[in-house]
């Protein structure tokens, strides 16, 4: 077949290759951030810096494993879910075995959340349901299986021991929840970079082309979920320390995830944007946030303002590539 | 060279008195600030068979959809019947009687050939989709066409690619289209669906269509055309009659050069090599009962019509639609693959005939196309792959202007194709399996690729090539096996003309459905 | 009447013959709900309850009513390859305005300010989703967002009041059917002629199947998908008349406690609709919904415990699409 | 497509109005409270503050309740009783058939209340049937669900509104078929024989809001952090809080919705802290994020100022270790006994109150340490009353 696509000029295409399709969230990223700045000059003194960085870090991780699926051509509705069931679950195993070892509850936690992973990705992969019911439903299923179980609501509390990864800080000033989030970002960027992530984005872009080429599709996808239900566990352990027992620990968070991950360029469908411009794009979240309760916005109108942001930085993205994309028939699934 | 803005006007080019049907005058276009288009024009008589080659990126398929209202360009005009137009919709184009049969089909796979050939201007009665007319109608145009095996309530979705390129064919009839432009309409087909396709053109341009029909197959070209116009570069080069020219003249002209020869000469020494893959009665629903010995060294041409069973013997080979039975034996190992993983493994490699959907992850890099079998199954090669991958893409004379970090998607489908090709060599196959190796190259990509092959043979793979172009698989092949209706009808030595071919594909067979 | 009766646009798939009528997922679905009501009275029965009593009936078919009407809207845009994810929010500031027009105006100034409304968020969304090329997903994540903050903005609990006149599309029933179900009827056959009857229909169809062929073939796919998302809001602003009038005031909760947004899209593809679009249709979104119902009505009556509900209808939803996804390969 | 809704909206009209030949409507007339707002989008004064129920309420605080003082879910206060001879059950209480709509268990106050409802149901033989349908939350289903009761054939309905205004038309249909007795959230009707609930809103919120006014200095900062807009309860308390606030001398700085998550609460208050340089007192509408909020304070390295929560094991234990000064007021669980036990008279003819008012004691400095139960969950309302049912405290997650 003749080439159909327009040649394009080097330097462009030199720019967005190593920027991905991320450059939108960047830009949008230092508006945040120096408006921020002018907000609040404090803004930038290390403590408060640090603990803004700690209070992203849970939808940073979420983002990451998030970028994981989407990029593999599926969706992960039910982090949130797991997030919740996370916290609940353990202040439920702190109520049976009061004295347990953080570390071994952490563990467990991290278990299940990639035994889930795990179902989530079996089901799509092998049965053939569209992720997004196989993680509807999963998210039905872990909020109504989780308050089955404890009743309603968690009869334990969360000790300090296992809080002080999400509340308290090394060496007196570096929150632990930094380190995860940098060990996990690292650990994202460098897992994009072996053959594990360069064929996961290949599959996300042609499931075909790939599974030709000798990719273990199913497998491949199904770790993606695996790694998105642990990036939820420890979101988990995260949120809980965090913030201690709360029945509602993870709600929307799935939702934020996705955008997050869409804000730094990631199409839905597959095949493109980078881990690292998904994280940014968390933060960039995060940032907002933070600064629409500096600017004291009238509670209610937060959400007004967030999705009128989330669209026009997406639309400001999504029209940066418009040619190419409309060109590439994305499996988006959106017309253009 | 010079660009000439207007085709010359001289009475033994354009033949038929007639005034044009359709003028293109300087015709210009831009992408992301690179010029594709430079002042191009282009006339089309009614009645007359215009052909427009080019290498691929001489702007061809730009030309058409400009005039198909998909691209608005920068500057120039389009005349219909002396009267402007300026589309900015593909509708309009449609309403102004212009059809395009686009080689990227245009179908809905879960939509029936009545919906498909009336999408976008169903007939209503009382405001409701008129299924009736659209259906009676559908059979009317299939039965013009000499086409009755299709019932227009088919799914499109159970048509074979030969019968979906006549869906498109009578989508374009069913507006009354005066100008009918056809992107590389055989390029999917085998040769006597060519000329059945050929023979449907003639009677087209008889009923006092223009035809403007794109090509890379030169010799259809002069077969069907009664014009011929040559872009390069995205200029226009010139205009000839086709019975005032001949084929070097037309590749001089495409490629700015002389392409001597065509086939790199034969392997004559090493005819003997020992046999890399040993296959015995294999079957599965497609083939029954292939025995085949592939020997290192050695071009194995398969001939076959669509749905004769080549493509389903080449992926059999490949685990991709493995054999149910039959013995295998690979590089001495006994082995049947039951997934293109363990004949990877095994050293197999198949560069598959859509290349788009299944050769390539078109939004990734070269490099990452390129390292993606070695990565998907890692070998001894996987450390030495991606140090030599300068090397590799040099080896299969790769151009791409963004280098290793360029998209896929950017590249013609020469250069896309020679990724694929780097993609497999990565892995150091001991066979090599092409489906279609050239189809959609441009006559200067083929050369190279047709030169590559011959020099992988020659360092001892074993090489496998399928081909609905004739010429190509004689020219390439050092024997040629004949598929038909899932069997081997037969082999034949180097050389074999095109008529002992069709003898032995036509044969008994039955046209199945299609195999890829 | 049995509860079929509510589904005319099961006749859809009888005119037109196709060889693949057994692929067909309405037929499927209905089969599925049958199997869910035959069981649902078997476990009903056995446990000592009277599933078809006239109570238990109605309860099912007004059920069916809210969401069916957001599900026959979702499906249309499914079925365009896009999304709506801003429906549970626009049913609550329907439900208001509606309250609240009709509180100080007529019942049909008020049925027409949020029709009105409907056009206006529908519009918006196309708008977004095809202008600025804003994946259906998180533009409609967008508007929901917008909409809730408007929403809790101006509005600190229910407000307005419905006219008794108006209130009996909410509870008057013939026998054991409830009027509101006419009103799903008639949406529903609206949509299914819609999609299924006319040229616009064909070319959601197209568009969703494959949005680059059909441009090919001159659809206008973003006048269509705006189309779609206009004809989906109609239909949430149905369901919020339909709400309102049974509220007998505005709720700025109405849409969201009951999780209209992904209820509505489980629901389409229960009934067989493919998220990426282009295949399945309304009739079969309609069995859907009702098998949603009977199910809720059956933990009803066995008063299963609400956190359980959610485990069984997650299984249910994950087990159906399986199964679908199991009839399409074999037929494929 | 507009024309065929409307045209086929008429069609649905056209068919009501000749063919309501059964409808569950009401009668007429939900009540006028809805409409109380003439233009709807009310600000939280005209809609939610209504000065003679506020009035009502803060006089209700200082009333001594009628009744055993160690059975507060007994207790009443001002009641005006009410006869029910009609609704006497033929053949004494035996069999007795309750039926329970429940607006959801979507918190753990409701989960407490739920089994505080289950236990007491325990305690009377009488009861042979109790059924519970719960409406997760949602109007619609609450409506579906009380029409279904109704056709149960129960011998009393209790209902937990999830709404008042929408709820009020299904809740008097049930009237007329079986005595309803409505609990925690009213109706705009007062066709049930006794709506039962604690004193209320505004006594909720102004005793917290006072407790600041006298523990917070003049100009001093108060972050009020509410859960949620537009739930009545909620609103009621913060608009009687208002008033105390703009009363005072005291400056209110931030009005923030937390959602009821931890999580955002800290960010909130973190944030608060940042942009006001301190922050003199913490009012809440709902106790469920108290603690994280205490804990923001100490994560920011300030000390907790005065702050307001609820009777919940987490925050009484955090005001015990960390002694802040704090108070608790409550919305009791123990309220969801009483309907049972009005169910119960009502069936036997007794008198029960037209309103039955319950008392709503407020933790204090001095009654903390008996409210504070060791090994009870910490989500657990200790004003359940519930230490003397079947089942305490292991049913309620205790040990």
């Amino acid at each position: 077949m003749t080439t159909t696509t327009a040649p394009t000029p080097a330097p462009y295409k030199r720019l967005t290759a190593a920027l991905g399709t991320g450059i939108p969230v960047y830009a949008l990223l230092v508006v945040l951030l120096v408006a921020l700045a002018v907000t609040d000059p404090s803004f930038y003194e290390l403590d408060r810096f640090l603990a803004f960085v700690k209070r992203a870090a849970p939808l940073v991780i979420l983002a990451a494993g998030q970028y994981l699926v989407i990029v593999s051509g599926e969706f992960d509705l039910s982090v949130g879910a797991i997030v919740t069931a996370g916290v609940v679950v353990a202040a439920e195993l702190y109520g049976s075995f009061a004295d347990a070892h953080w570390l071994v509850i952490s563990l467990a936690l991290v278990l299940g959340g990639a035994i889930v992973g795990l179902a989530n990705g079996l089901i799509t992969t092998a049965l053939r349901v569209p992720s997004f019911i196989t993680t509807l439903g999963m998210m039905l299923i872990l909020e109504g299986a989780v308050f089955y179980w404890t009743g309603g609501s968690p009869k334990g509390v969360l000790p300090e021991d296992f809080r002080a990864l999400g509340r308290n800080s090394a060496f007196g000033w570096l929150p632990w929840a930094v380190l995860v989030c940098l060990a996990v970002g690292a650990f994202a960027v460098w897992l994009m970079r072996r053959d594990f992530g360069r064929t996961l984005i290949a599959t996300g872009d042609s499931e075909r082309t790939a599974a030709l080429s000798g990719v273990r599709v199913h497998r491949v996808r199904v770790l993606a979920f695996v790694l998105s239900g642990v990036a939820a566990a420890l979101a988990a352990i995260l949120v809980g320390g965090f913030s201690g027992v709360s029945a509602q620990a993870g709600r929307g968070l799935e939702f934020e995830a996705i955008t997050a991950v869409v804000l730094g360029g990631v199409v839905l469908g597959g095949g493109r944007g980078s881990v690292i411009a998904a994280m940014a794009g968390a933060f960039s979240l995060q940032a907002l946030f933070t600064l629409l309760n500096l600017q004291g916005v009238s509670g209610a109108l937060e959400s007004t303002v967030q999705g009128v942001i989330v669209i026009a930085a997406v639309g400001l993205g999504a029209a940066n590539w418009s040619r190419i994309r409309r060109r590439s028939h994305s499996s988006g699934g959106t017309p253009s | 060279m010079p660009a000439t803005p207007a085709p010359p006007e001289s009475p033994q080019e354009s033949p038929g008195e007639a005034a044009p049907l359709l003028t293109m005058r300087n015709v210009s276009k831009s992408f992301l600030g690179v010029r594709v288009l430079h002042d191009v024009g282009l006339d089309l008589v009614a009645g007359e068979v215009h052909a427009l080659v080019g290498e691929n990126g001489a702007g061809k398929s730009t030309l058409m959809k400009v005039l198909a209202g998909e691209h608005v360009p920068d500057s120039g005009t389009i005349e219909l019947d002396g009267t402007a137009h300026a589309f900015t919709h593909p509708k309009q184009a449609q309403a102004a009687g212009i059809g395009i049969i686009h080689q990227e089909f245009a179908l809905l796979e879960h939509r029936t050939v009545a919906e498909n050939v009336f999408l976008g201007r169903e007939p209503t009665r009382y405001g409701m989709v008129d299924r009736r007319a659209m259906e009676r109608r559908t059979g009317q145009l299939l039965a013009e066409l000499g086409e009755t095996g299709i019932s227009p309530r088919t799914y499109v979705r159970e048509l074979s690619v030969a019968r979906r390129q006549t869906v498109e064919i009578v989508k374009a009839l069913a507006s009354d289209v005066r100008v009918l432009v056809m992107d590389e309409p055989t390029a999917p087909l085998a040769d006597h669906e060519a000329r059945l396709l050929h023979d449907l053109v003639r009677r087209l341009a008889d009923r006092g269509l223009g035809i403007l029909y794109i090509s890379h197959r030169l010799r259809e070209v002069f077969e069907l055309s009664g014009r011929i116009t040559v872009l390069k570069d995205g200029r226009h080069i010139t205009t000839v009659a086709t019975a005032a020219t001949d084929t070097d003249a037309i590749v001089r002209a495409m490629v700015g050069r002389d392409l001597s020869a065509y086939y790199p000469p034969r392997a004559t020494a090493d005819q003997g090599g020992e046999i890399a893959l040993a296959l015995r009665g294999g079957r599965n629903r497609r083939l029954k009962g292939i025995d085949l010995d592939l020997r290192a060294g050695e071009i194995t041409g398969i001939a076959g019509l669509q749905g004769s069973g080549r493509t389903s013997l080449a992926r059999a080979l490949f685990g991709a639609a493995p054999f149910s039975e039959g013995e295998m034996t690979v590089g001495g190992r006994k082995l049947r693959p039951r997934s293109p993983r363990e004949a990877i493994r095994a050293g197999i490699a198949l560069v598959t005939e859509d290349r788009k959907g299944e050769g390539l992850a078109l939004r990734q890099s070269v490099r990452d196309n390129a390292l993606l079998v070695t990565r998907a199954v890692p070998g001894q090669q996987r450390a030495t792959a991606a140090r030599a991958l300068a090397d590799l893409l040099e080896r299969v004379r790769l151009q791409a202007r963004g280098g290793p970090d360029q998209q896929v998607q950017f590249l013609s489908g020469g250069n896309q194709q020679k990724v694929v090709i780097a993609k497999w060599l990565a892995a150091a196959p001991k066979v090599l399996l092409f489906d279609e190796p050239t189809r959609g190259v441009d006559v200067g990509a083929k050369a190279a690729i047709h030169t590559l092959v011959r020099d992988l043979a020659k360092e001892g793979l074993a090489v496998l090539i399928i081909s609905s172009e004739l010429p190509e698989l004689i020219g390439m092949s050092d024997r040629i096996l004949v598929m038909s209706d899932g069997h081997l009808a037969g082999e034949l030595p180097a050389g074999a003309s095109e008529e002992d071919i069709m003898r032995l594909a036509t044969g008994p067979a039955v046209e199945g459905s299609d195999a890829a | 009447m049995t509860p079929t009766a509510l589904a005319p646009p099961v006749r859809a798939t009888e005119p037109v013959r196709r060889r693949s009528k057994l692929t067909d997922p309405a037929v499927g679905v209905w089969l599925a709900a049958a199997v869910v009501i035959v069981l649902g009275w078997l476990i009903v029965t056995i446990d000592g309850g009277s599933f078809f009593a006239r109570a238990n009936l109605t309860t099912i078919l007004s059920n069916c009513v809210a969401l069916g009407l957001v599900a026959v809207g979702q499906s249309a845009v499914i079925l365009t390859g896009s999304l709506d994810l801003s429906v549970a929010y626009l049913i609550s500031l329907g439900t208001l305005v509606a309250a609240e027009t009709m509180q100080d105006g007529s019942v049909i100034t008020g049925i027409l300010a949020v029709l009105a409304l409907s056009v206006a968020v529908g519009l918006a969304n196309g708008l977004i989703v095809t202008g600025l090329k804003v994946n259906a997903f998180i533009a409609t994540l967008g508007t929901a967002f917008i909409l809730r903050g408007y929403i809790e903005d101006n509005y600190t609990g229910p407000a307005g009041q419905v006219p008794a006149s108006f209130r009996h599309l909410g509870y008057d029933r013939i026998g054991p059917i409830p009027v509101s179900i006419f009103l799903l009827a008639a949406v529903a056959a609206a949509a299914w002629f819609l999609t299924k009857r006319t040229r616009l229909g064909h070319h959601m169809y197209a568009t969703g199947g494959d949005e680059h062929a059909a441009r090919l073939s001159g659809v206008r796919t973003r006048r269509t998908v705006i189309i779609a998302h206009i004809i989906c809001s109609l239909c949430v602003g149905a369901a919020a008349l339909f709400l309102a009038s049974r509220l007998g005031a505005g709720a700025p909760w109405a849409g969201t406690e009951a999780r209209y947004d992904l209820e509505s899209i489980a629901a389409v593809v229960l009934g067989g609709t493919a998220l990426a679009g282009g295949r399945g249709g309304v009739a079969g979104t309609l069995g859907g919904v009702l098998i949603l119902a009977v199910l809720d009505s059956v933990f009803n009556q066995l008063s299963v415990d609400p956190f359980f509900k959610n485990v069984v209808r997650g299984v249910v939803i994950i087990a159906a699409v399986a199964l679908y996804a199991r009839r399409g390969r074999r037929s494929a | 497509m507009k024309r065929k809704l409307l045209a086929s909206g008429a069609a649905v009209f056209a068919g009501v109005l000749l063919a309501s030949c059964s409808s569950d409507a009401p009668p007429e007339s939900p009540g006028a409270s809805a409409s109380d707002s003439p233009d709807g989008k009310a600000t939280e004064e005209s809609k939610f503050f209504e000065q003679a129920e506020y009035d009502r309420q803060i006089k209700l605080a200082d009333v001594t309740p009628e009744g055993p003082a160690d059975k507060p879910w007994v207790q009443m206060l001002e009641p005006e009783m009410r006869d029910t001879a009609e609704f006497k059950k033929k053949g004494g209480l035996a069999g007795t058939h309750l039926c329970f709509s429940n607006a959801g268990v979507f918190n753990p106050w409701r989960q407490v209340g739920l089994k505080n409802m289950q236990a007491e149901v325990k305690l009377h033989k009488e009861i042979t049937k109790f059924t519970v349908l719960d409406a997760q939350g949602k109007d619609d289903k609450q409506i579906s669900d009380i029409e279904e009761l109704t056709g149960k054939g129960c011998d009393a309905l209790i209902v937990s509104p999830n709404t008042t205004a929408t709820l009020t038309p299904a809740v008097e249909a049930a009237c007329t078929k079986v005595p309803v007795i409505v609990f925690d959230r009213g109706v705009q009707t007062d066709c049930p024989v006794t709506f039962i609930n604690p004193i209320g809103g505004y006594g909720y919120g102004s005793v917290a809001a006072d407790f600041l006014v006298e523990k917070v200095k003049p100009k001093g900062k108060i972050l009020a952090l509410r859960i949620s807009p537009g739930v009545d309860v909620l609103e009621n308390r913060w608009s009687a809080a208002k008033v105390a606030f703009d009363k005072s001398e005291l400056d209110v700085v931030d009005i923030k919705f937390t959602e009821g998550d931890t999580a955002k609460t800290k960010s909130i208050v973190a944030d608060a802290i940042a942009r006001h340089g301190q922050i003199d007192g913490v009012w809440m509408d709902a106790g469920a994020t108290s603690v994280a909020a205490i804990e923001a304070f100490e994560d920011a390295g300030a000390d907790v100022p005065p702050i307001t929560g609820e009777d919940q094991q987490d925050f009484l234990k955090a005001w015990k270790d960390k002694k802040l000064t704090a108070i608790a007021p409550t919305y009791p669980t123990f309220q969801w006994r009483t309907p049972v036990i009005a169910a119960l008279d009502i069936l036997a003819g007794k008198q029960v109150p037209k309103e039955w008012k319950l008392p709503q004691p407020t933790v204090t400095e001095e009654n903390l340490d008996d409210y504070l139960q060791e090994g009870m969950p910490p989500l657990h309302y200790a004003m359940c009353g519930c230490e003397d049912l079947p089942g305490f405290p292991k049913e309620w997650g205790g040990k």
